[in-house]
């Protein structure tokens, strides 16, 4: 399956435009702009922008604490995600949710998730709605190795696969969850080979591989599409940083050597490379990417900035529709 | 005006709203009435014994267009999908702005009585009342339980519709056609002076019976039906409470931090009725005990009509008047104490 | 691995002892003697037997809503068992917990559940504990076929492959959950398939023969005395009755040629036929075996029904330990 | 006597008994501390993210012999374990007939105040509370914390110790060697004579700051920790209400059915203490939302000290005292007519 220039280029925006966002979240952090809870994304890029780039608006996704990479590949407006970041009132949310709790219905979103595993069975519903209307619209999933260790998990697997549900799970194994490391949670390496007990395949791909991502979540959507039901996709990656942070940045716990070889992995530098080689962007054209994520990115925080903080007079607002 | 029992009652509101409405789907791992065979397995669906992703699934389903009605079957279950209920449901409107709606029904049944023992006799509307965020309806007729369904299954919102187990085979008028009832609107089931008896469920039936005996004793009680629990319809109660200056509420949960505390709350924090009562207020609620299964101690670990009435007795008691009425309250005494006995934990604290 | 004549013998009044059990439990629900409700183990008795008959009393198990099975084959004094369905004071519960809440932590019968799957983490707890005694203890836990679509069955197996936890996971399939097939629970026929994902041997083997099922057991609890860890093991049986019954005996829905089919394969008689051909027992041994069954029971109602109702005034009584 | 943190003070019981008692084990995705290097990977056990299987292995583990501690981490995540919680803790001791005790303690931290949103900042104690069965302890200080929760660990029955995320950095005298408080036991932390206020975790801390101030207006303020939610302490609180007649709840659950809701019944329902009861219950609760996430909002969602005050003005306001407590009142007036705004649901009833 050939890129032509204009695929690479958006996935190669979207995942440094993923990757700034975070490094400057981090960075506000730090300077009191954002509250509570960060969980970067960073290093795990590829995942996000593979998974979505074959996925049309339409189709729905949930997603996890770790969601700012997922709200922007499947299309979400980072300026309405740094204003919620900031607790403002043009945010997502109007300030209610903040960074786990992010969701864009309209680009079918469906929204972070503080619980581990939480995300899955409401993925299943988003499936069920896909399969009831027939369109052959699909649901995904994006889920942690160590939400593989949740009741959850099983049950959504199991109900999707009794029911052949149109959706692909995403388990993002980065190694860890929090900081134990992926044996704590598992008695094996993989996640995948839960799959085949289910009735459905799993595979496991190089998660730091924008286009083996793509390819392998774009071969399960069309399986889930033409009805064949569900997948499992096991995508081996890495977050670069730490798992989350409050006020401060708290001290790396994993090997030095472990996290250098996967630095050496950088998904972001791969996909530029191989544009390169392929001659289908030149390096003046990924600078230029690079400097306008720069200038979204500052515009996003200028646009939350001057956002207003809510009303506390509004604060019954929301609970109940109509 | 049909006389039919309370599940016939529940099975025709799901059946009409079905039929209204081809986004309403309902899932379970059973069914009463045989919706499959007039809507079809795809939109009602036999599903695996997974709660937890059944909850959640009503969730992505209802955010994604459709109206679906979960039955968890008992209460019981409804705790393995606990995190759904908790973290997800009740939030997941307010805590996203208000940017979706989430109109799912989550069905189950309530309550003791039937010698099923402590996991399968439970009644905890107080958990879900807590959580902010979750309409709670309580019917206690057939009439009630069809018009209070149809009105959740309409509802934007993920609505509780806690369905009373001992009430299943009882049977009362329904009306024809497209009966609904309003959530969040209680009801004076019978008007007295003396008294207010607020009851729950099974227990509203009876109240009546205890007013209805007492009334020959010259005692007038005003017996109210919440029928929603959330919202909760504080005016009509303390509009009555107001008048008779008593209250009594009848729940077959422990009181612990139950309904009835809350309504006990309710009554104590507004000033007119709290100046306007002149008696204790009485909870007459199940011992803070598992439901046991053996009938005898089932039957007094639950509430009684002389518990109902030896409540309203100290009621009175407690506000003074004639000796008729220190007599009865003495020899109601000994079930009275037994349902006011404190836990250890108070005998000990006390 | 022979057996003699007592092991036979034994196991042979074990399996008739549990039928006996339940035939007259249903008798006596509809005789109102018992309340609420009853879940037959009728038909299903290789696998309680065969399982508990290679365990040491101080080994532990969990049972489900139909126990009655396991906690006799665990040792389970059956007058105790037949006091507490009818609800009196000399039951094993005093009459508090009934049919679906029998226990004798004596004998290791840590307790029927009439949660599905909630004896599964209870059971991990008891393997944990024979790991911390080191004594070479093991648990057992029983479960349907139904109940491995909890996520509870999930955690417990992940759990216990990631420790190794000293445990055999016994699924009961009788490939019914109440009136649904196996088929509405899950993607395949076999359960055992999810053994392998969690780092356990899964092993399917046939309920309905008790020396299958004793030689199957047997080897995986040997593995876990070995400090080897736990395995899944997937009995293939049938119940002969109905789901359960309160106070009417509620309506056959299954095919008649299914179970006249399974019915045809008695557990029972398989074993009686295997004493008989090998010259274990004769015919007249167990014709006296099945006599002391009946008077036994006999014996066990009238010790129940001799045995007081509870004194209301004992209603808050163990609630809490001193 | 030492000054530790909140969280010292829990991490030093925890390690005190594991020293003292070999059975001791604690089992979570993440301590506090470091008690594997002092007692092995074997007692201090890290576990896959799994809450409901680690909350049944608890109880098996307990029932057979070991006194686990089980750590939640955030009672959030305790949710997706609420059937081992409910259906299983809750009741196996009564439902087996006392044939086996279950010492095990369940750990976690509550609440809201720092930016969480919705599911990470919740303090749902009450659903607990209404669980016949489980024994709760609520410390607001570091002595209690580390009292309590060794008399938990050394309890013979399932203990809940929530533990509010608020405190853990706070400071306090603890004192040295074997320190243990009772379970069931309130504490009168500040003594005085116009009116109650019972506060709970991190809102002892608020009501004790409110008093102090207002004791310069002349307002003598009797501020109770009750430490224990079960058993609770009523003899305690009681016996404060009907020396001040007023009472005030400070909880920053929202009130339906919260654990203010069953300290207004217990308060409500005592007939002596009713007597003495001279204004109405002032339940100072969180705002019926979910928590949320930005600043300003949550600060409205949660009770503050203006709250508090203005519950107190409003207690004595009722039973009529000076001029100048009616202004003060006025002047606080913004802040409690938010604080008591009902939501919707009640708005529309009443
Ligand atoms: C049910 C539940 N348990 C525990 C937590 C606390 N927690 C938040 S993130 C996390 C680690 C999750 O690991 P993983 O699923 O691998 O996702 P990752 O953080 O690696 O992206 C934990 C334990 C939670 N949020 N929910
Ligand atoms: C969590 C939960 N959900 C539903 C039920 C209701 N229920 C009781 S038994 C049963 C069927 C269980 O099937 P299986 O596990 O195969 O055991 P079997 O009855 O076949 O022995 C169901 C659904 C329950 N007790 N617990
Ligand atoms: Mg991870
Ligand atoms: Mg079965």
């Amino acid at each position: 399956m050939e890129l032509d220039r204009a695929q690479v280029a958006g996935m190669l925006h979207a995942m440094i435009l993923i990757r700034e966002f975070d490094e400057r979240a981090i960075q506000l952090r730090v300077a009191g702009k954002i509250y509570g809870a960060v969980h970067p994304y960073v290093g795990q890029e590829a995942v996000a922008v593979g998974v979505c780039s074959v996925l049309a608006v339409t189709d729905r996704v949930t997603s996890t604490h770790r969601g700012h990479g997922h709200c922007i590949a499947k299309g979400a407006d980072i300026r309405r995600m740094m204003a919620e970041l900031f607790g403002r009132v043009d945010g997502y949310c109007k300030g209610k949710g903040g960074s786990m709790h992010i969701a864009d219905f309209a680009v079918g979103m469906l929204g972070a998730n503080g619980i581990v595993g939480g995300g899955l069975p409401i993925a299943c519903g988003a499936a069920l709605a896909a399969q009831l209307e027939g369109k052959g619209g699909v649901a995904v999933c994006f889920f942690g190795d160590g939400a593989a260790a949740e009741g959850e998990f099983h049950e959504a697997l199991n109900i999707a696969g009794v029911w052949r549900l149109p959706i692909v799970f995403i388990c993002e194994n980065n190694q860890y969850a929090a900081n134990n490391a992926v044996g704590v949670q598992h008695p094996g390496p993989d996640i995948a080979g839960h799959a085949a007990a289910f009735g459905m395949p799993g595979a496991i791909v190089d998660g730091n591989d924008v286009l083996a991502v793509r390819a392998a979540t774009a071969e399960a959507v069309a399986r889930a599409r033409r009805g064949e039901g569900s997948s499992l996709l096991e995508c081996k990656t890495y977050r670069w940083h730490f798992h989350a942070m409050r006020a401060a940045i708290p001290a790396e716990t994993r090997p030095a050597e472990e996290i250098a070889a996967w630095k050496a992995r950088d998904p972001i530098a791969r996909l530029a490379g191989y544009a390169l080689d392929r001659g289908l962007l030149t390096a003046d054209e990924i600078e230029a990417l690079r400097a306008r994520v720069k200038s979204e990115i500052e515009d996003a925080i200028a646009f939350a900035d001057a956002s207003p903080f809510p009303d506390p007079k509004d604060l019954l607002v929301d609970m109940f529709a109509d | 005006m049909r006389e039919i029992t309370f599940q016939q009652a529940l099975d025709e509101a799901v059946a009409e709203e079905m039929r209204r409405d081809a986004r309403v789907i309902t899932m379970g791992t059973d069914f009463t009435g045989d919706p499959v065979k007039e809507f079809g397995p795809a939109r009602a669906r036999f599903t695996p014994i997974s709660e937890a992703v059944l909850t959640g699934m009503g969730l992505g389903v209802a955010g994604s267009g459709f109206r679906p009605i979960v039955n968890w079957r008992m209460v019981t279950f409804s705790f393995v999908a606990m995190d759904q209920i908790v973290n997800q449901a009740s939030k997941i409107r307010y805590m996203f702005g208000g940017q979706a709606d989430f109109p799912v029904t989550y069905r189950c049944s309530t309550g003791g009585g039937i010698g099923l023992a402590a996991q399968h006799s439970q009644s905890p509307y107080s958990m879900w009342m807590h959580l902010a965020g979750l309409k709670i309806v309580l019917p206690a007729t057939p009439a009630d339980a069809k018009g209070l369904l149809k009105s959740a299954i309409r509802d934007n919102n993920p609505v509780v519709s806690f369905e009373c187990s001992r009430l299943n085979t009882s049977t009362g008028p329904v009306p024809d056609g497209d009966h609904l009832v309003p959530i969040g609107v209680a009801e004076v089931k019978r008007v007295g002076r003396d008294v207010t008896v607020v009851g729950l469920a099974y227990y509203v039936r009876e109240a009546l019976a205890v007013a209805e005996e007492l009334a020959g004793e010259g005692i007038s009680v005003e017996v109210i039906d919440p029928r929603t629990l959330v919202p909760m319809d504080v005016a009509t109660i303390r509009a009555s409470v107001r008048k008779t200056g008593r209250l009594v509420v009848v729940d077959e949960a422990p009181a612990t931090c139950s309904a009835a505390a809350e309504i006990a709350a309710l009554i104590a924090e507004d000033p007119t009725t709290f100046r306007a009562l002149r008696a204790p207020v009485q909870r007459v609620c199940a011992a803070p005990v598992p439901v046991p299964y053996s009938p005898p101690l089932e039957g007094a670990a639950l509430p009684s009509r002389g518990d109902i009435k030896a409540a309203i007795y100290r009621a009175i008691e407690d506000t003074g008047r004639s000796g008729s009425r220190r007599r009865a309250a003495v020899s109601a005494g000994a079930s009275a104490g037994r349902r006011r006995r404190p836990d250890r934990a108070d005998a000990a604290a006390e």
